[in-house]
């Protein structure tokens, strides 16, 4: 039980895990395409949960570095995808992601 | 200066040349002047490098007259190291002089001769990446560079003897130039390969230093890599069997004819040979070749140009014929002599074809010398000139021509490699040479006028005389570095020269030999001279006359000896059928069918495919984390 | 000793219970203080505008009208809860909590005076002593939207909803030219620290030129503000609009949407929002004392107990007599004294400074409330960052 | 159990239910509220872990901005509640939920017990604490040779070569132990190596692990490039969002 409780690179590790599959599964079973969007950004924390955690456990501040390369690129994701979203939007009045498959040359 | 500042100079001033004229001025520009001007100016900076480089050159020990820079390391694949380097040496040095020399009085003469031409433009920048090639080919310090130079060359050839295609004759003789070279290239890439798998170099500092023992018998690797090189020299110098290209070359633009097909890219073979002395003296047999192809050529080709009535075409047997003189030279081990005759020859054709030139500008395009006569009056520049071409030429005494031809003569005729077959082959040539170049002046500028009423024949420009005034006294003092050891102590500079790098056979024969075949040479060449003078200038009508009685004869010869028509039947025509055949079925039954039997398998495969790929954003995240898992499970495995 | 008590000393966890307790008892103490001002500030803003305007302002309910403050809060508290039918209840709820929080937690971060020591102990403060406390402010204060987001949306009211799309778009516009605007000054500083740059203001105004410490002004207190003028300008206008207060009061701009995002509230739920303005308020006129003003330190002076004995002996005569006395203990919780009076002034200042505004300046429209800060605050900001950047570059202020 | 211990544990709970609740809310307001806390609960946790200044910009771009615009966005729209079920039986949602359900295996599980194995492998070279204080838990199960050899070669030798004896001269050169001769207990030791590996490493040793200074110095240098490129990114971001999103003839249009 001590082991388990006293806190280590490894618990980091499972967190960073469990929420990487959560994230995976919104993507895969939500129909709503800002839900997935969100799902992605909290794929990409645990990602970033991950960073700091290896960036502490090995004295490199390298993994904070990329933490915060990974924050800027889900802000242009966001924005980007939130763009489009807005764009389906105004055409369909909902933003379901089966419209997206309407979306062909 | 340091030598890499002057060898960069000297490589990349055409090259800059060729690119202002080639991408900057405008293709419609009709500016002849300002085009010219860069060329010539591009020309002339190297020039003026190659002459600071001989003059550093010759502030150099005999021994150590080798200027060598290394660019930067082009290909190093496995043992195979290449460099982009450049050597300056004695040999290379004559030919750079030659190359720009000659080069840039044939630029500053293509001013006035390309003045009326719609794309004057094109035309410089093509001669000066020609110059360029042509100094990559002799100043690479290894094979496959020289065969950068060689193709470049060629590639120059093509686009300046097809520059006025819209003739689909002349597209057609570029065309024709070009394939016959790419046979003799792939001679000279075989024996490329065959020198670096036999001897794991191809930069000739190095083949220089391995001591080739002579090869007896044919299949021997040296032998084999240099006939294969003398192939590929064929090719480029228009020897038999692969001369057909240059006569008809003559569809370029006078200034290129006098350029790349008499005085700089027809020699590339002689010089290969030169550079690769050491390899060919351990090939006797590949020498015997040469000197037998060489004197062969020289005859075939004098007598053809005995009944042509085209004044380029007969220059152009004549320069076949000559080329085929300087293979008779270096096959016989006389590579100094075969280079001294390089250099004159140099001179005086290209004063020759200059001097043509000079007439066909003065007639308006007038090419037939039956319509010329007694022009030497209305243009007496060109016609002196002219005559210089023609003393050089036959080798009157004490013109270049008469040194150097007359040493590959007594080179050949007293040399172990050589035969008194071959000095008598030689010498014949030399007497059909005396006789068609002397008929050339008759029917052009001697005797009486034959000149349609509607030409106005006019002296040329300034622009284009003062080449010709130049190159007419190099005709006749360029033979002066090589005057033979009989004429008592004038020392034989050229040989001097060239000593530490060639390394000819040395002939035995007596003082007595040498003068009387000297004398033999001259006169037989004075009387066919003189027998041409009679025939038609003095009785203009017994040549017909002999025609008529040797018909049989005289078709065959007037026609080539049906040379062009016999390749076209035993070569081109079944290479056209098998083609034929191969296409209606080898690749319509069997590569069409693969492909098509392949295309439609992806073409199937996509097809099932595509049912997976519908659009739904999720579905292919599902694929995604399918991927995952299977890579996990790979990691997990092992 | 109970079961809690040892799982706590038992640990390594700190300096144990002790700690614990104390900071308890700080929070509690920085939330009451925050809590309790926020009626006294509007008595000040209500006398004050009264005052301003020429009347007289609630005067009835006890002196000067203070007990005014004491029966307002008895109604909000009071009043019946009213929630709106179409309302989403939970978000409806949670919303004032959500606008208060934030307000609380910046506070939470802000220095009031020296540490001082009692007992062997020494006591800092501050409820957090965070080494990036200027960016963890700004972080903690961008969380605030979510508060009004959620009042306006789940009050299922039009007016509500515009209300507060206006209130978010308008505190992320201008976080930006806020946030682009001090860090000039952080440059200066070196530090996000906000006890660091307390202490980066003390003493005589002096700057580093290529190596050099220059006093060229020393009447002046080496005050962020003359550094920076123009940094203060941007914060402090930009600060109107994070507090939504006039002249950027649009997101309740009455004319057009009744209140705003708090339409539909009521009661003690509308007295939260009330303290989370108030809050906001508070903190932001700290962040000018600590970046602009020198913080909780005396002007000219150092910040050490023992500058301030030596502030103390040299203004006042009676105080002279005593001072001397106060060593050790007693002279760090005399320096703490003197300088939460010092910060409390500054802040004071300030905080009437926010009052007179309000009552001075009309409302802005929209558009233009979005090209002040777009197109000329944030330029100016980014001006302003690449002069200073400029500056410090030549002036080889940091040397490497 | 230390505070931290608590703390991490306290926040694990409230992130990973937040997270569950992200993707099983059907309200997407409420989502985007819980991948905002989700979010600001992982921030905190970046406290924990001193990386500070990283902690401040995950709250301020990530819960204060990109959520905030989620949010907006969300209730522009009014997305009512979802009427369809989010786990309404069929082959293909079963395919789903097995698969995020294996991939979480897979990676909990190697997250788990690679680390443990790596930890393991290592305990004979490494000084106690560098990697984690946890070297005695035994190891169950398959270990994956891959992260092993993986792992060991990433390893940075000089964070594993500090000695508690050679981190305690460092610290004391530095003035970072107050009290040379004190005789400290085998778990300050610990804390000790880890501090003056970290600093070590940097070759700072004046600045903090996790300090502002010490990541700007990393961001500005060894990652200029990437930091640029990035920067670039966002402009195009920026133009790309406006020109999608903008209906045609401006916001001002009529009609």
């Amino acid at each position: 039980m001590a082991t388990v409780m006293h806190v280590g690179l490894n618990h980091y590790l499972v967190l960073s895990a469990l929420l990487f599959s959560i994230g995976v599964l919104g993507v895969l079973l939500r129909k709503n395409a800002i839900v997935i969007l969100m799902s992605i950004e909290l794929m990409l924390n645990a990602v970033n949960l991950d960073f700091v955690a290896f960036s502490k456990y090995s004295g490199n501040i390298d993994g904070q570095a990329m933490v915060f390369f990974v924050m800027t690129i889900a802000a242009a994701e966001a924005a980007v995808g939130l763009a489009i979203a807005v764009a389906v939007f105004k055409r369909f009045k909902e933003v379901n992601i089966s419209y997206f498959e309407k979306l062909k040359g | 200066m340091n030598e890499n500042f002057l060898i960069t100079v000297l490589l990349l001033s055409p090259l800059l040349g060729f690119l202002i004229n080639g991408f900057l001025v405008r293709y419609n520009n009709k500016s002849h002047l300002r085009a010219g001007a860069i060329a010539t100016a591009a020309a002339g900076i190297s020039f003026f490098s190659a002459v600071s480089l001989y003059f550093k050159l010759l502030g150099l020990g005999a021994e150590e007259r080798t200027l060598h820079t290394v660019f930067f390391n082009w290909l190093n694949i496995g043992t195979l190291n290449i460099n982009m380097g450049f050597t300056v040496d004695p040999i290379s040095t004559v030919m750079i002089l030659i190359i720009t020399g000659v080069g840039s009085l044939i630029h500053l003469y293509s001013v006035g001769y390309m003045s009326h031409d719609a794309h004057p433009a094109k035309f410089f920048s093509y001669l000066n990446l020609f110059l360029f090639n042509m100094l990559i080919l002799v100043l690479g310090d290894n094979l496959v560079l020289m065969f950068v130079g060689w193709e470049g060359v060629g590639l120059c050839s093509y686009l300046l003897i097809g520059f006025w295609f819209d003739d689909p004759e002349k597209a057609a003789a570029g065309m024709k130039a070009f394939i016959v070279n790419r046979i003799g290239d792939a001679g000279f890439l075989l024996g490329l390969f065959t020198i670096f798998v036999t001897f794991k170099s191809v930069e000739f500092s190095e083949l220089s230093k391995m001591a080739f023992a002579p090869e007896v018998g044919v299949w021997g690797p040296i032998t084999l890599a240099t006939f294969c090189l003398f192939v590929g020299a064929a090719g480029k110098s228009a020897q038999i069997p692969l001369y057909v290209w240059l006569p008809d070359a003559m569809a370029g633009p006078t200034p290129v004819s006098a350029l790349i097909h008499a005085a700089t890219m027809v020699t590339a073979g002689i010089y290969m040979i030169v550079r690769l002395n050491f390899m060919f003296i351990a090939a006797p047999t590949t020498m015997h070749i040469v000197a037998a192809v060489g004197a062969a050529t020289a005859l075939f080709a004098a007598s053809i140009g005995l009944l042509q009535t085209d004044i380029k075409k007969i220059l152009a047997y004549s320069t076949v014929s000559q080329l085929g003189y300087m293979f008779l030279g270096v096959g016989v081990g006389a590579f100094g002599a075969g280079f001294f005759h390089l250099m004159t020859h140099a001179f005086f054709k290209a004063l020759m074809f200059l001097g043509a030139g000079s007439v066909i500008h003065g007639m308006g395009g007038e090419q037939e010398v039956t319509k010329m006569g007694g022009l030497a009056k209305k243009m007496p520049i060109t016609y002196k000139t002219f005559l210089f071409g023609w003393l050089a030429i036959i080798g009157t005494p004490l013109f270049s021509g008469f040194f150097s031809k007359d040493e590959i003569l007594w080179k050949a005729y007293s040399s172990p490699l050589g035969s008194k077959f071959l000095w008598m082959i030689g010498v014949v040539a030399a007497g059909m040479t005396a006789f068609y170049m002397t008929r050339l002046m008759c029917l052009a500028f001697w005797g009486t006028s034959r000149v349609d009423k509607s030409v106005k024949v006019h002296e040329s420009p300034l622009t284009m005389t003062l080449p010709l005034m130049i190159l007419a006294g190099l005709s006749l003092m360029g033979g002066w570095v090589g005057v033979p050891h009989i004429f008592g102590p004038i020392p034989n500079l050229l040989e001097g020269w060239l000593e530490p790098v060639v390394h000819d056979v040395t002939s035995e024969g007596s003082f007595l030999e040498e003068w009387m075949t000297m004398t033999a040479s001259v006169a037989l060449a004075g009387f066919s001279a003189f027998s041409a003078y009679y025939l038609y200038v003095l009785n203009p009508n017994l040549p017909k006359e002999w025609a008529q009685k040797l018909k049989g004869l005289y078709t065959l010869v007037y026609n080539k000896y049906f040379v062009d028509e016999i390749y076209g039947w035993a070569i081109v025509r079944p290479l056209v059928q098998l083609s034929r055949g191969l296409w209606a079925y080898l690749d319509v039954r069997i590569v069409d069918r693969t492909t098509y039997l392949v295309s439609d398998i992806v073409k199937g495969t996509g097809a099932g495919l595509r049912l997976m790929i519908n659009g739904n954003v999720q579905q292919y995240a599902l694929y995604i984390v399918f991927g995952v898992l299977i890579s996990l499970a790979f990691i997990f495995a092992r | 000793m109970s079961g809690w008590a040892k799982l706590w000393i038992g640990t390594d966890m700190g300096n144990g219970l002790l700690e614990i307790i104390v900071n308890t008892i700080k929070i509690a103490l920085i939330f009451f203080a925050v809590v309790s001002t926020v009626p006294l500030l509007v008595w000040v803003e209500r006398r004050g505008s009264a005052f301003m305007q020429n009347r007289l302002g609630p005067n009835r309910v006890g002196p000067l009208g203070l007990l005014q403050l004491a029966a307002d809060a008895v109604k909000f508290i009071f009043k019946e809860p009213f929630v709106p039918d179409a309302a989403d209840k939970v978000l409806y709820f949670m919303a004032p909590a959500m606008c208060l929080l934030p307000a609380m937690l910046t506070f939470a971060a802000i220095p009031l005076s020296t540490p001082f020591t009692v007992m062997g102990h020494t006591f800092k403060m501050q409820v957090a002593d965070i080494n990036v406390g200027i960016i963890y402010i700004f972080a903690v204060a961008s969380l605030g939207v979510y508060g009004i987001l959620a009042a306006g949306w789940s009050s299922a009211n039009k007016y509500s909803l515009l209300g507060a799309l206006r209130a978010s778009s308008q505190m992320i516009s201008y976080e930006v030219a806020m946030g682009l605007s001090i860090i000039g000054i952080l440059m200066k500083y070196k530090t996000f620290d906000l006890t660091k740059m307390i202490w980066a203001q003390t003493g005589p105004f002096n700057f580093i030129w290529q190596g050099h410490i220059i006093q060229p002004l020393s009447w002046l207190p080496n005050w962020g503000i003359f550094f920076q003028p123009l940094a203060f300008i941007l914060f402090f206008t930009a600060g109107f609009a994070e507090t939504n207060r006039l002249p950027f009061d649009l997101p309740e701009g009455e004319a057009e949407l009744v209140a705003g995002y708090h339409t539909e509230y009521g009661g003690f739920k509308f007295n939260m929002f009330f303290m989370g303005e108030y809050g906001h308020m508070m903190t932001s006129s700290a962040l000018i004392t600590i970046l602009f003003f020198g913080g909780y330190a005396l002007p000219w002076s150092g910040g050490g107990p023992v500058q301030v004995q030596e502030f103390w002996m040299s203004h006042s005569s009676w105080l002279s007599q005593v001072i001397p006395l106060a060593t050790g203990e007693a002279a760090s919780v005399l320096a703490m004294l003197t300088h939460l009076i010092c910060f409390s002034i500054k802040m004071g200042f300030f905080l009437f400074v926010y009052i007179w505004v309000r009552w001075t300046l009309p409302r802005f429209r929209y558009d233009q409330l979005m090209d002040l800060g777009w197109k000329t605050m944030l330029p100016w900001s980014l001006a302003n960052l690449g002069a200073t950047t400029a500056l410090l570059f030549f002036a080889r202020y940091n040397p490497l | 159990m230390t505070i931290d211990d608590i703390l991490f544990h306290a926040f694990a709970f409230v992130a990973v239910i937040s997270a569950l609740l992200v993707i099983f809310n059907k309200n997407p307001v409420y989502s985007a509220l819980f991948l905002a806390l989700c979010m600001s609960v992982l921030g905190a946790m970046f406290f924990t872990l001193n990386a500070y200044f990283v902690a401040v910009a995950q709250i301020t771009v990530y819960a204060g901005a990109v959520m905030v615009l989620f949010v907006m966005v969300v209730m522009l729209f009014d997305l009512k509640r979802e009427s369809e079920e989010i786990l309404k039986f069929s082959p293909v949602t079963t395919a789903k939920v097995l698969a995020a359900a294996l991939l979480c295996g897979f990676l909990v599980g190697t997250s788990w017990l690679g680390v443990t194995a790596v930890k393991d492998h290592l305990a004979g070279q490494v000084a106690p604490g560098t990697l984690s204080a946890d070297l005695e838990k035994p190891i169950d199960g398959k270990i994956p040779k891959s992260i092993i050899s993986l792992s060991a070669e990433d390893s940075d030798e000089s964070t594993i070569k500090a000695t508690p004896e050679e981190a305690r001269e460092l610290l004391n050169k530095m003035g970072g132990n107050p009290n040379p001769d004190e005789d400290l207990t085998a778990a300050e030791d610990a804390k000790l190596v880890e501090k003056a590996t970290a600093t070590e490493s940097k070759g700072e040793p004046i600045e903090e692990f996790g300090s502002t200074v010490t990541l700007s110095r990393a961001l500005f240098s060894k990652f200029v490039f990437a930091f640029e490129a990035v920067s670039a990114l966002l402009l195009v971001a920026i133009v790309g969002a406006v020109a999608l999103a903008r209906s045609k003839g401006g916001t001002h249009h009529v009609g």
